[in-house]
């Protein structure tokens, strides 16, 4: 794979799907397993919308099909939002939310998407 | 290490890092990963020595370093 | 129908026929004060909370 | 709301005790006193905005609206008609008490939504708790509707999509920069010589645009030739500055209109009707036409500021107030009479408050960035004349004393300190810092004048124009000299220059290759080595970021479109070309080097342990830092406090300061800007020390990650300066402030007892007139003592209006996370 | 002999000893034992041992490291930092001031006091104060300690200032022989010269020696015409009554020479943790510290009489 055609489909995985039309049920939705419970989850410093990257995985992997493709080994981290769904992971580690006002400054290995989060652990 | 409040055990490190009282001094702030209390910790010992003061205010989560190290100048 | 016309926070202007500016006070948990957004003088007000008949 | 003062006491007696936001609230009158406790408060709490904030869903909706109806317009035009129809139609509204007008939200409470900025922000602002104005529900379908129409087409989407792919992944990651490449975002300077000097109203420009509009036509409708081809453009650009400016005027006699309603149907009070419809004929005359007092000249100003916010989300403030707005309070109360010093006080104190009350919706990262405040509002008082001679004037004193009255965080003010500023003047700053505001920051007026023309060669009258384009950075506001779009995403978070130099370009934060990889430093032999790798991240860093900006600069005529801030150019008014566009510009840009000195004091530490003394080798130190010096604390505590340190007068530590920065100097005549002018670094935090607090990795200076990082500029580690204020500034005035960077930031903690009384203003004078002799280009003070900060951690509420200096600006103590609290209480307090 | 000394701190950005900006070197070892002293690192010639209790952890490193067996065993820390606690690390007796146990403290909890610097190592540092000097009127104090307790070393380090250009203030307790004092003050531009009491008993009583000698200088320098800056450190219960004041003043306007200002300086206890980590105890060291505005009455009472006077004696009260 060419290096633009690699970064590519990383920024794909930041920028496309992220960005495509979705319905508040898309945006409210928590799964219960969703990836921003995973202690490998790591918000973006960039965004606080839910985007994320998964600090296990690599580009590359596909965790919504069945079996899961896990790629671990690469240049950069794949890509994932907070409400992606994590239940097919075999590295999915929920971890205790604490912080979850949002007061504190950032965080990235603990902060998490508020809306979401809030609805998740009310 | 234990947590002085509800004596859970483990590494130093499972306990969560917040930040240093003063750079110069070996006393942090960690967070029991049990019971959430915010401890200062000697780093040089590995020990947590007593839980900090939260704060008041409503945004005051990281808070506590009064007095803490306050003559390693 | 009431129209915005009829209100008493209705304000003709007199350079636009037909429109107008709907004033009102408001007094909000820091401050007070006259708020104006352009309606038209046959604008329905039927739906509107804070009409009053002039 | 603001806590009671304790009533019996004494302006003396509160003054005794330095409670100096009492003072304040005894000394100003009743109605700065209504007013200033009136504002909404749009900086955010640490992360969070403050209750009763909501996000402006009538503007974005209004703005959408028009956008969406003339979508085959070219987007100048459509851009204007969009911004033309929220001018027509938000709702707009006047303060009890208030004389000056003009917000670009449509309520008190608002903050406005760049809607069409980025979605990646747009997402942000729906998932913001707390923000959705009632009914919630319904909020939150408009903007999902909102976020799904404008999903792809924003400014930003459209830059990162021809971004390199590699380049938008890693400036995506928030690891290594800040900002974003559009002027959707940008801090724009204005051309105040054109508006202002030149005494013209949106009417003379429109004659002038007019004038160039028939000129081009003669072309359009003659000789065909590829000449001709371009203007087609242009026209259509002028049509849209016309339309926008008009719109203007409009909205500038809706609250005409309203004040006159007010005044005839509403109010009662004699006075006040009288002050009504001194509003409705201020607003008459401007922005049409150029202002003939005091208070239609401010008025005029805080029009174009307000309808520039309209048109992009402005991060910067960028004003010479005394400068501009002088001749006309010397007019007012020196020569007419008609105004006396207290009402032109109450005057300008409404004008910083209504700029205090400016604010709209930034993502997390911004607001972590600038906690406290919407954006770094930084006026530039004082300075010199075009011709040299000392420029300060009685509005100089007016908006100092005003500052002391209505206490606000933002704006702040930047002073252009010379040796011919008057006695008087100097004390009236001084007031400012004793009462513990934290500014006005002193800059030194002839070094940065010499600065602006080294780097950019800005010629000499045009650089005395200069303002604060940011809170640091000077830029002119001549025709050619201004910069219409600075992008805050030429900001680098350094300290990841030396984490990845020790760990061949790898960010174990973010978990990705970052840098070149530039060798396994376990392997390193020497310093030089260890160096090579620094330079090369440094070069890879910056040059990352400025391709970015410069991408989005140079496509931003084409993906966003300034029709208003190109009327307010005479570059733009002259050529009909977007004032974003490069043509004409000269240049005046700078990487914003965050976390600057961490570096400096991780190279120190690794060359004396390591490779001087060989008490450590490399690997124990990449060990250590791998494990973020857990287990490893009497190595850590060696490398902090048996490692020489920035800011004690040591050459072993500064003169590898001055390597830094003259090899980052070098590499920054070799990056061009769009206009072909170089990248000077400026090296400057404002609170991103705490936002990348948990972004940076363990470095070899005895940070973990999680510390927050030194409070930024050339500022010393806190606490770590420990030979005192003459070496800090001995440290910093050994860097060649012309030719290693365009500015330097330095705070410095002081004592107020030891500032007390006249001998107090003495010693400071003593040592501002040192601190030039060095040859600084910047200091700001924060004189608060530690007990008056420990009182306010404790009892909020209580101590709700104490100001510190942060980086850059200052804000209100509580508004501030608890890490960048204790951050600043730790900056060593210095001349006890 | 008189190249080197033992110096305790090199203090820069002094502003409250002599005009403007200076730097204050602290001499160590003084002939007077005075129960305020706020320096008590400065009154021992010799180098000594810092023991910051609360930085100790009670690792027993210097224990090792000792050839003496002069430390203490460790105890619990809490109970060692515990208040009024009698534990002190090291068995001064015992100590030879091998200084091994500072070496090897991982906690900086032991630290060494007084460093011999030559003249030459001083006025480097001293020297790269001078734009501070330059734009506030500021220099060198030199101070401790006694500055005359070491003549030669003092006159080298005066002269060697005066060489470089450096105003210099000699900050003394009048305790010498006129000889050496005469000495010094070719290189001096302002005497700082300390007052304490006029009685001889209580001066006795309290700072170990007879105030006869430090009388008599203070008179004598009055006649060379040399700038000088009366100090009386105010004291509770020692020198703080109104008949104390007005001794003074007496004292001070029958000299037989001008002085140029006399400053006042309220008594603190700030330096009390000083005393803990030398082990020494300090009774006075509990008396509150002095509001500085309850002397606003004797300036008053100063200044009636003619006498120029401060309150703190801060360097910036003459700048222009």
């Amino acid at each position: 794979m060419s290096r633009r055609s690699q970064w590519k489909q990383v920024a794909n995985g930041m920028l496309g799907d992220v960005s495509k039309a979705r319905s508040v049920e898309e945006r409210e939705n928590v799964p219960e397993k969703a990836c921003g419970f995973c202690k490998n989850f790591s918000e973006n410093a960039y965004a606080s919308d839910g985007r994320g990257y998964c600090r296990k995985l690599k580009v590359g992997s596909d965790i919504k099909v069945t079996p899961p493709v896990y790629v671990m080994e690469g240049q950069a981290s794949l890509t994932v939002l907070f409400n992606s769904d994590g239940a097919g992971c075999e590295y999915f580690n929920r971890q205790d939310l604490i912080d979850t006002d949002g007061n504190e400054v950032n965080d990235p290995s603990y902060r998490r998407v508020q809306r979401q989060m809030e609805k998740a652990i009310k | 290490m234990k947590c002085t409040e509800c004596s859970h055990e483990a590494g130093v490190s499972s306990f969560r890092y917040l930040y240093n009282a003063r750079i110069d001094a070996p006393i942090t702030l960690r967070q029991c990963p049990q019971c959430q209390a915010w401890l200062a910790v000697d780093e040089m010992a590995g020990e947590a020595r007593q839980r900090v003061d939260a704060g008041e205010a409503p945004w005051g989560k990281s808070a506590g370093i009064e007095g803490l190290a306050e003559d390693a100048r | 129908m009431s129209t915005c016309a009829e209100c008493r926070s209705f304000f003709l202007r007199e350079d636009e026929p037909g429109q107008g500016d709907c004033v009102r006070r408001v007094v909000d948990p820091r401050q007070a004060f006259y708020q104006s957004k352009p309606v038209r003088e046959d604008n329905d007000a039927s739906g509107c909370e804070s009409f009053q008949k002039k | 709301m603001v806590a009671e003062p304790a009533q019996d006491q004494s302006v003396q007696e509160l003054e005794d005790k330095q409670e100096w936001w009492w003072v304040a609230e005894k000394k100003r009158s009743k109605r700065l006193d209504y007013l200033r406790k009136s504002v909404w408060k749009k900086g955010a709490l640490g992360g969070n905005y403050a209750p009763g904030i909501k996000l402006d869903l009538e503007c974005a909706t209004l703005f959408t609206d028009m956008w969406k109806f003339w979508k085959y317009d070219p987007i100048m035009m459509r851009r204007a008609k969009a911004i033309a129809h929220v001018l027509d139609n938000k709702t707009i509204f006047i303060t009890d008490h208030s004389q000056l007008v003009g917000y670009f939200g449509s309520l008190p409470n608002t903050i406005m939504w760049r809607v069409d900025g980025a979605s990646m922000v747009n997402e942000e602002a729906y998932n913001e708790p707390g923000i959705m104005p009632e009914p919630e529900n319904e909020s939150l379908q408009k903007v999902a509707e909102l976020n799904d129409y404008w999903a792809g087409q924003t400014a930003v989407d459209k830059v990162a999509r021809i971004l390199d792919p590699e380049d938008a992944v890693k400036f995506l990651s928030g690891a290594i920069g800040w900002g974003a490449p559009s002027s959707a975002y940008g801090y724009s300077g204005k051309d105040y010589e054109y508006l202002f000097a030149g005494r013209r109203g949106f009417e003379d420009i429109i004659e002038e645009i007019n004038a160039a509009v028939e000129n081009a036509e003669d072309k359009t409708v003659g000789v065909p030739g590829p000449e001709i081809l371009d203007i087609y453009d242009r026209l259509q650009n002028w049509d849209a500055m016309i339309l926008v400016l008009e719109a203007g005027i409009r909205h500038a006699r809706r609250y005409a209109r309203l004040a006159r309603t007010m005044a005839e149907n509403m109010e009662t009070d004699e006075k006040r009707r009288e002050e009504l419809l001194k509003i409705a004929e201020t607003c008459e005359r401007v922005p049409a036409r150029a202002p003939r007092n005091l208070q239609e000249s401010l008025q005029y100003d805080h029009f174009i500021q307000i309808f520039a916010r309209t048109e992009a989300h402005e991060g910067a403030w960028p004003a010479r107030p005394d400068y501009y707005h002088g001749p006309y309070y010397d007019k007012d109360v020196n020569v007419d009479k008609t105004l006396t010093k207290e009402e032109a006080l109450d005057l300008v104190g409404e004008f910083m408050i209504r700029a205090y009350e400016v604010g709209g919706f930034a993502p997390r990262w911004a607001r972590e960035g600038l906690q406290g405040i919407t954006g770094t509002w930084v006026w530039t008082l004082g300075g010199v004349n075009k011709d040299g001679s000392d420029a300060c004037n009685d509005l100089t004193v007016a908006f100092l004393q005003a500052a002391r009255l209505v206490r606000v965080s933002n704006p702040t003010f930047g002073f252009r300190w010379h040796p011919k500023v008057k006695d008087e003047v100097l004390r009236e700053c001084f007031e400012c810092i004793r009462h513990g505001l934290g500014y006005p920051s002193m800059r030194n007026d002839p070094l940065l004048i010499q600065n602006a023309m080294h780097w950019h060669g800005h010629p000499l009258e045009e650089a005395r124009t200069w303002v604060h384009q940011a809170c640091m950075s000077p830029c002119p506001t001549t025709k050619h000299g201004v910069q219409p779009m600075r992008m805050a995403s030429a900001t680098a978070n350094c300290a990841k220059m030396v984490e990845y130099a020790l760990h061949n370009g790898y960010d174990h934060v973010v978990g990705m290759q970052m840098g070149p990889e530039t060798g396994d430093a376990a392997k390193f032999h020497d310093f030089e080595e260890l160096f090579q790798a620094w330079v090369k991240q440094m070069e890879w860093l910056t040059s990352l970021l400025v391709r970015t900006v410069n991408l989005g600069r140079y496509k931003d005529p084409e993906f966003f479109g300034r029709p208003f801030l190109s009327g307010m150019s005479e570059r733009s008014v002259e050529s009909g070309l977007d004032v974003v566009s490069p043509v004409g510009d000269r240049g005046n840009c700078w990487v914003t080097a965050f976390t600057w000195v961490e570096n400096i004091d991780s190279l120190a530490a690794v060359k004396k342990l390591v490779f001087d003394d060989k008490k450590y080798t490399m690997e124990q130190l990449l060990s250590a830092l791998k494990a973020n010096w857990d287990g490893y604390e009497e190595m850590r505590l060696d490398f902090v406090n048996n490692a020489p340190k920035w800011g004690n007068d040591d050459d072993y530590v500064d003169d590898i300061m001055l390597r830094c920065l003259r090899e980052t100097a070098r590499h920054s005549r070799v990056m061009k800007c769009p206009s072909g002018n170089s990248w000077p670094i400026l090296p400057e935090n404002v609170s991103g020390n705490i936002h990348y607090a948990s972004i940076v990795g363990a470095l070899p200076n005895g940070r973990r990650c999680g510390d927050a990082l030194y409070d930024g500029g050339i500022s010393p580690g806190p606490g770590l300066d420990k030979k005192g204020p003459s070496a800090v500034l001995k440290s910093c005035g050994k860097i060649d402030h012309v030719s290693d960077g365009r500015a330097f930031l330095l705070n410095q903690r002081l004592s107020p007892t030891q500032l007390a009384g006249e001998k107090g203003y003495q010693l400071w004078k003593a040592y501002i007139r040192t601190w030039a002799d060095l040859g600084l280009d910047h200091v700001q003070f924060n004189m608060v003592s530690d007990e008056t900060l420990r009182a306010a951690q404790k009892d909020p509420e209580k101590y709700s209006e104490v100001i510190v200096r942060v980086a850059g600006y200052s804000a209100h103590f509580v508004d501030i996370s608890r890490k960048t609290q204790d951050n600043i209480i730790q900056r060593t307090v210095q001349g006890i | 002999m008189g190249n080197a000394c033992l110096i305790t701190e090199i203090q820069r950005f002094a502003i409250n000893d002599g005009p403007g900006f200076r730097t204050n070197v602290f001499l160590k070892g003084c002939p007077l034992k005075c129960a305020w002293c706020h320096n008590p690192e400065t009154i021992d010639a010799k180098a000594q041992i810092y023991w910051k209790k609360r930085l100790c952890v009670q690792c027993g490193a210097c224990m090792e490291a000792c050839p003496t067996e002069a430390i203490q065993p460790p105890i619990d820390p809490v109970l060692a930092q515990s208040e009024g606690v009698d534990y002190y690390k090291i068995d001064l007796a015992r100590c030879n001031h091998s200084m091994q146990c500072a070496a090897v403290c991982p906690y900086g909890a032991l630290e060494i006091t007084g460093k011999l610097l030559t003249v030459k190592e001083i006025l480097d540092e001293v020297e790269s104060d001078l734009p501070f000097y330059k734009n506030s009127g500021g220099g060198m104090t030199l101070s401790g300690g006694e500055p005359t307790a070491h003549p030669d070393f003092a006159e080298k380090l005066l002269a060697g200032a005066k060489a470089r250009g450096l105003h210099t203030c000699l900050d003394t307790n009048g305790y010498c022989s006129w000889e050496v004092l005469e000495k010094l003050l070719a290189y001096t531009d302002i005497v700082l010269f300390d007052l304490k009491h006029t009685d001889p008993e209580k001066h006795k009583q309290w700072t170990g020696v007879d105030n006869a000698l430090i009388m008599k200088n203070l008179a004598r320098l009055t006649q060379t015409g040399v700038e000088i800056w009366v100090r009386i450190p105010v004291v509770p219960g020692f020198n703080d009554s109104i008949e104390d004041h007005k001794a003074a003043v007496e004292f001070l306007n029958g000299l037989p020479g001008k002085i140029r200002r006399v400053d006042l300086l309220p008594y603190h206890n700030w330096c009390q943790d000083k005393y803990g980590w030398l082990g020494l105890d300090w009774p006075l060291g509990r008396v509150e510290a002095m509001e500085p505005s309850l002397l606003e009455i004797p300036k008053e009472f100063y200044e009636m009489s003619g006498l120029k006077t401060t309150i703190g004696g801060s360097g910036f009260e003459e700048a222009n």
